[in-house]
Parts: structure tokens; C-alpha cells; sequence
């Protein structure tokens, strides 16, 4: 039991760490600002559903699994609140998705 | 691994710091200021420094970005771009920066037990806390009871700030004595559905966090600064999507100065406890017939006089920014 | 294991703080301070376990529950400055 | 090995003087502030270097784990108020950088003392 239990969480940890890892591309490599956040936010959620449960499953029934679990569910409710707030401060100044489509890899005026 | 995962973070901070300088948007700058205080935070925690981490946390999070966009929707937003002569600054930088890294080859290297930080007051404090104080934090043990007076100091010294801001920001120009309201009819964000639904969560457990932070101090990381700190962040939280007009009815201005003070003198008044009873000023031994629990009955009440007075003074000093930038 | 996350995490940090570095626009800056500030909260939460003391998840949750607020005062930030568009981006 | 324990304190020496600099040099009396919190970070950092101690651990006891190595909890309780301190303080430079605006119209140093000077 304690083999499977470590083989899943294992296997949590890994997809969550590149899950991560790809978010972290995307933020780099895509090319105008919406696509940047499609990627950060995605794998944001994603990631955190992926690590902490992986960590949940190694620390067992613990006081600090009900904190993983808190820590879920906020980072859950804000991640995407945070993206919201972030795209709408760009819509509201004046930058528009499709302005920009036509810019792609010229990133000087992206903006 | 942890000594790679340092250096990582450290070089980052450096790296970090040259943008915030070199950029000319003052709003860029701000923004790398908040990534710079994740690093910091990373940082303490990995030098087992929870309780500063927490600290860290706790203020550069929300408070410090929210004053400083207040700050600069006050004034301006892009630095202007002068020329002006700076080889002498950064010949003495330069040559500042080489005397120091010189320097520091005569210090104790990193985590070097034989340093002689670690030989004199330290070790007693580490050893004499469970028989004197009976609390597992020693860092908590350390800022009630043993530094007790400088404990006090800097509260006094965060009331002061939060009184000069309000002496320099809180009242209009006039004969007559008045402050400046933030006008009712502004409601902040609560016209975007998801944030407004999302913070009327959250409000709530930010708050309880903070007292959980509050009241946990002795257990674990934590403390009155955190938990000020952190119900402050709650409650400015709920002024950004309200409004400050409705954060302001929740806790009115009266009750935020009556937070700063009353914080303050709880803190000086345990403090006068001590003298009475018969002890030293801040000297909690006295106040029950049991030392153990008298000193952690003080620390208990310090703790409290800390969190309310940086509770206040932060949120009073927000409102103070606030309510002038929507005049 | 954890050293693994540890590792993804740190990348990604150094990868955001490229991003947060180049720009283009001050929306990019605040999007990396935003993922910076999610990867902090799980690399603290990762730290804790790497450490073995538990009991500082706290931190993780401080994060968790009061990164957004920079974010908001953003878009309060932007909102009460519509009328002069031109200052919000950069040259 | 032995070189990268004093790394801590060669950032410390870098970042403190990055501060310094926009201190001395940036006109614009934000950015200023901004090197000031910098520079204050900055000895944070080298104060917290201090508290380390190889093998150690934060300094809270456990219960039931008996000869723990624990950092030393000084420089953290000399910082940890030092830290909400710096916020206040720095709030106070940024009420009288407001009140300059108000009443120069600029936060441009050069620009203030110019006008100081035509009178």
C-alpha cells in the first residue's frame, strides 16, 4: 500500500513539476500578451492541483494536510481572480487581442 | 541542493535589483519591487528564517504594492529621463561595492557554527527559553519578553510613522479642521462580478488567518506584526473592491485611531503592570503567582498590542493615501 | 522527488523573471509577478516538506491567501487612470 | 565549496550598493525611496545570513525531538520588526513625496531645487 501510495504521489509530483515547467515556456516563448496568460494561468491551476495533492499524499492524515488542502483551495479561488483583474486592466487600457494577432514575433510592438 | 537553491534565489535578487534601478516606469518599478520581495521572502525561509519569511510575506504581498500605487497615482508615473553626469556615483559605488567583497572574506563563512554570533547571547536564550518562558517559539520568546524594551521601541516607532503620515496627508488646507473622506460614490471594483464574489470569500479567512497568526505566535511562526499586517492586507482587500467609503464604515477612522493608541499603551501598560507588582518594567514574571505563566500571560498581551497597533496604523495610513487620490 | 518540483519551480521562476525583465508591455511584468508569486507559495509548501518541518506551511497559505491583492490594486490602479491611456504603456 | 559560503554576503555587498546608488544618483524622489527600501533589504539580507547555522533548523522547539541544532534567533527577532518598521517609515517618505507634488507640481529633484532657487 505504501508503494502505491508513493509510486501516485511520485507520479504528481513529476507532472505537476512539468506542468510548471511548460507554464514557464509558455510565459516566455508565446507571443503577445493574451497567449502569455492563457499559458501562466493554465498551468498555474493545473500545476497546483497536481503538486499539492502529490504532497498531501506523502505528508498523510496530518494537520498539514488540511493546510495543503487550504492552500488548494485559495490558490484555486485567486489564480484565476488574479488573471481576471490582469485582463481586464489591459482591456481597459486599450489593448486589444486582435490588434495584436497581427503583430505576432514582433515583439517591440506587441504593445 | 540548499545551498545551490540559495545561491539561485540570491543571484535573481541581484539581478532583480539593477532592473528596479535602470527601469524609467516607476509603475515597472513597483511591480519589480513585489517580485523582489518574494525573493527576500524565499530567501529568509530558506536560512531558516520562518517567522521573517512570514513577516516578509505578510507585507510585501499587498500592503507595500498597495501604498506605493497609491503613492504613485499621486504623483508620477514615469521618471523623467535626465542626463546628467554620474561617473562620480558609480566610481564610489564601484569602489564601495569592491571594499565590501573585500570585507566580507574576514567574516564567518555561512552557517559556521564557530562564528561569534552564535557564542555569546544566543545559545542562552536558546537554552533558558523552555525553563523561563515555557513557549516552543524562541523567536516569539525573544521579541516579548527578553527584548522586550525593543519591542516597544519600534511599536512606538510604527505609531509615530502612522501619526506623521496623518499629520502630512489627513487634513485639508483651511481654517477649519477637516479631514479628507473618500467620496461615497466611489465603489472601487465591486462592479466586476468575479473579484467581488471571490474577495467576499476570502475577506473572511484573511481575517481569521491573521488571528490564527495572532494567537499561534508561541506555537509556531507568527506573532502580532504578521497578524496586523495580514488582517490589515483583509481589510484593504475589501476597500479595493467596495470601496474605501465601505471599508471605512466596517472600521471607522475613530476605531483605527483607537486601534493605533490603544494598541500602543496596552504594550506600555503591561509594562507599568510589571513595576507595580513589584518587578522590572516589562518584567511579566510578576503578574501571576506562577512566573511561567505570568511571563506568557504577558507575551500573550504584548503580542496583542503589537498586532492591533500595526493593524491601525497600516490601515489608517492606507485610508490616508486613498482618500486623496479620488478627491 | 521534491528535489525535482524544487528544480521545476525554480526554472520557472528564472523563466518569469525573463519575462517580467524584457516586457513588452507593463501587462507582462505584472503576469510574471503573478506567476512568481503562485510558484513562491508551492516552492515554500515544497520547502517545508524538504525540511521536514510541516509546521511552516503557513507561510504557503499566507501567500496563498493575499498574493492577488497586488494584482486588484492593479486594476483599481488602471481603472482610476483610464482617462490618460498613453501613460500605461511603455515606450 | 569553501568560496560559496560567503556568496550570501556578496549579494548583500552588490544589492546594498545598487540601493546606495539610486539613492545618490536618481533624480526622481520615488525611485529614491525605492533604493532606500533596496538598501534596507539589503542589510535584512546580511542580518538573516548571520542566523544560519550548518545543519540547523528554525528556532522552535519540537516536542518529542531532542537534540535539534537551531539557528540563532536574534538577527530574526531584529529583523522580523525591522521589516513592518521599514513599511511604515517608507509610507512616511511617500506622504511627504505626495505633499512635495502638491505643492512643487514635480518630484523631480532637479526640478524642486530649481524653483527653490528662482525663489
Amino acid at each position: 500500500m505504501a508503494g502505491v501510495i508513493d509510486g501516485l504521489s511520485w507520479i504528481l509530483l513529476s507532472v505537476g513539476g512539468m506542468f510548471v515547467f511548460i507554464g514557464g515556456v509558455g510565459t516566455l516563448r508565446l507571443p503577445n500578451f493574451y497567449t502569455r496568460m492563457h499559458a501562466a494561468s493554465l498551468t498555474d491551476s493545473m500545476a497546483t492541483l497536481l503538486i499539492l495533492p502529490g504532497i498531501m499524499l506523502q505528508a498523510g492524515w496530518s494537520l498539514a494536510t488540511i493546510k495543503l488542502l487550504a492552500i488548494l483551495v485559495f490558490l484555486l479561488l485567486t489564480g484565476p481572480t488574479a488573471s481576471y483583474a490582469l485582463a481586464n486592466a489591459a482591456l481597459l487600457s486599450g489593448m486589444k487581442p486582435e490588434e495584436s494577432r497581427q503583430t505576432v514575433g514582433d515583439k517591440t510592438s506587441a504593445s | 541542493m540548499i545551498i545551490v537553491s540559495g545561491i539561485f534565489l540570491l543571484t535573481l535578487l541581484a539581478i532583480i535589483a539593477v532592473a528596479i534601478v535602470r527601469t524609467k516606469n516607476l509603475f515597472v518599478a513597483v511591480m519589480l519591487t513585489s517580485i523582489f520581495s518574494l525573493l527576500m521572502a524565499a530567501n529568509f525561509f530558506i536560512l531558516d528564517a520562518a517567522d521573517v519569511a512570514l513577516t516578509e510575506a505578510a507585507v510585501g504581498a499587498g500592503v507595500t504594492t498597495v501604498i506605493f500605487l497609491s503613492a504613485l497615482s499621486l504623483t508620477a508615473e514615469r521618471e523623467r529621463s535626465i542626463t546628467r553626469k554620474r561617473y562620480l556615483a558609480i566610481f564610489v559605488v564601484v569602489v564601495t561595492t569592491l571594499v565590501l567583497i573585500y570585507a566580507t572574506f574576514d567574516k564567518p563563512r555561512l552557517g559556521d557554527p564557530q562564528a561569534p554570533v552564535h557564542q555569546h547571547v544566543a545559545p542562552w536564550y536558546l537554552e533558558k527559553t523552555p525553563e523561563f518562558i515555557g513557549i516552543p517559539n524562541v523567536v516569539t520568546a525573544v521579541l516579548g519578553s527578553f527584548r522586550g524594551y525593543d519591542t516597544l521601541g519600534e511599536v512606538f516607532v510604527v505609531f509615530t510613522a502612522c501619526i506623521g503620515v496623518l499629520f502630512l496627508l489627513g487634513s485639508r488646507r483651511g481654517p477649519e479642521y477637516a479631514v479628507y473622506e473618500p467620496s461615497p460614490g466611489n465603489t472601487g471594483l465591486s462592479h466586476h462580478l468575479i473579484p467581488k464574489v471571490v474577495s467576499r470569500l476570502l475577506v473572511p479567512f484573511i481575517v481569521l488567518f491573521g488571528l490564527y497568526v495572532q494567537f499561534h505566535g508561541e506555537y509556531g511562526p507568527g506573532g502580532g506584526f504578521q497578524a496586523g499586517s495580514i488582517v490589515a492586507a483583509g481589510i484593504i482587500l475589501h476597500a479595493l473592491i467596495e470601496g474605501e467609503a465601505a471599508a471605512l464604515a466596517a472600521v471607522p477612522r475613530a476605531a483605527l485611531l483607537g486601534m493605533v493608541v490603544g494598541g500602543a499603551m496596552l504594550y506600555g501598560l503591561v509594562g507599568l503592570a510589571g513595576l507595580v507588582l513589584g518587578g522590572n518594567f516589562l518584567d511579566y514574571s510578576v503578574l501571576l503567582s506562577d512566573p511561567i505563566a505570568g511571563q506568557q500571560l504577558g507575551i500573550l498581551l504584548i503580542e496583542a498590542g503589537v498586532g492591533v497597533t500595526v493593524c491601525g496604523a497600516i490601515l489608517l495610513i492606507f485610508h490616508a493615501f486613498a482618500a486623496r487620490e479620488l478627491v | 522527488m521534491y528535489y525535482g518540483v524544487a528544480f521545476a519551480i525554480f526554472v520557472t521562476m528564472g523563466l518569469a523573471m525573463v519575462r517580467a525583465l524584457l516586457g513588452p508591455t507593463v501587462y507582462d511584468r505584472v503576469l510574471a509577478v503573478n506567476t512568481f508569486g503562485t510558484k513562491t507559495a508551492l516552492l515554500l509548501a515544497v520547502i517545508a516538506f524538504l525540511y521536514g518541518r510541516q509546521d511552516f506551511l503557513d507561510l504557503a497559505l499566507a501567500y496563498a491567501l493575499i498574493n492577488f491583492i497586488g494584482v486588484l490594486a492593479v486594476l483599481r490602479f488602471f481603472q482610476n487612470h483610464q482617462t490618460d491611456k498613453t501613460n500605461t504603456r511603455e515606450e | 565549496m569553501e568560496l560559496l559560503g560567503y556568496y550570501n554576503y556578496w549579494v548583500f555587498a552588490v544589492v546594498l550598493m545598487i540601493g546606495f546608488y539610486a539613492v545618490i544618483a536618481k533624480v526622481n524622489l520615488i525611485k529614491k525611496l525605492i533604493g532606500l527600501s533596496i538598501f534596507q533589504s539589503a542589510v535584512f539580507l546580511m542580518y538573516i545570513t548571520m542566523d544560519k547555522v550548518e545543519g540547523g533548523t528554525a528556532p522552535i522547539i519540537q516536542e518529542g525531538v531532542s537534540d535539534q541544532i537551531f539557528s540563532n534567533p536574534l538577527p530574526q527577532v531584529l529583523i522580523l520588526t525591522a521589516i513592518v518598521v521599514g513599511v511604515s517609515t517608507l509610507a512616511l517618505g511617500l506622504a511627504i513625496v505626495v505633499r512635495i507634488n502638491e505643492v512643487y507640481g514635480s518630484i523631480e529633484e532637479t526640478d524642486i531645487l530649481d524653483m527653490d532657487r528662482k525663489g
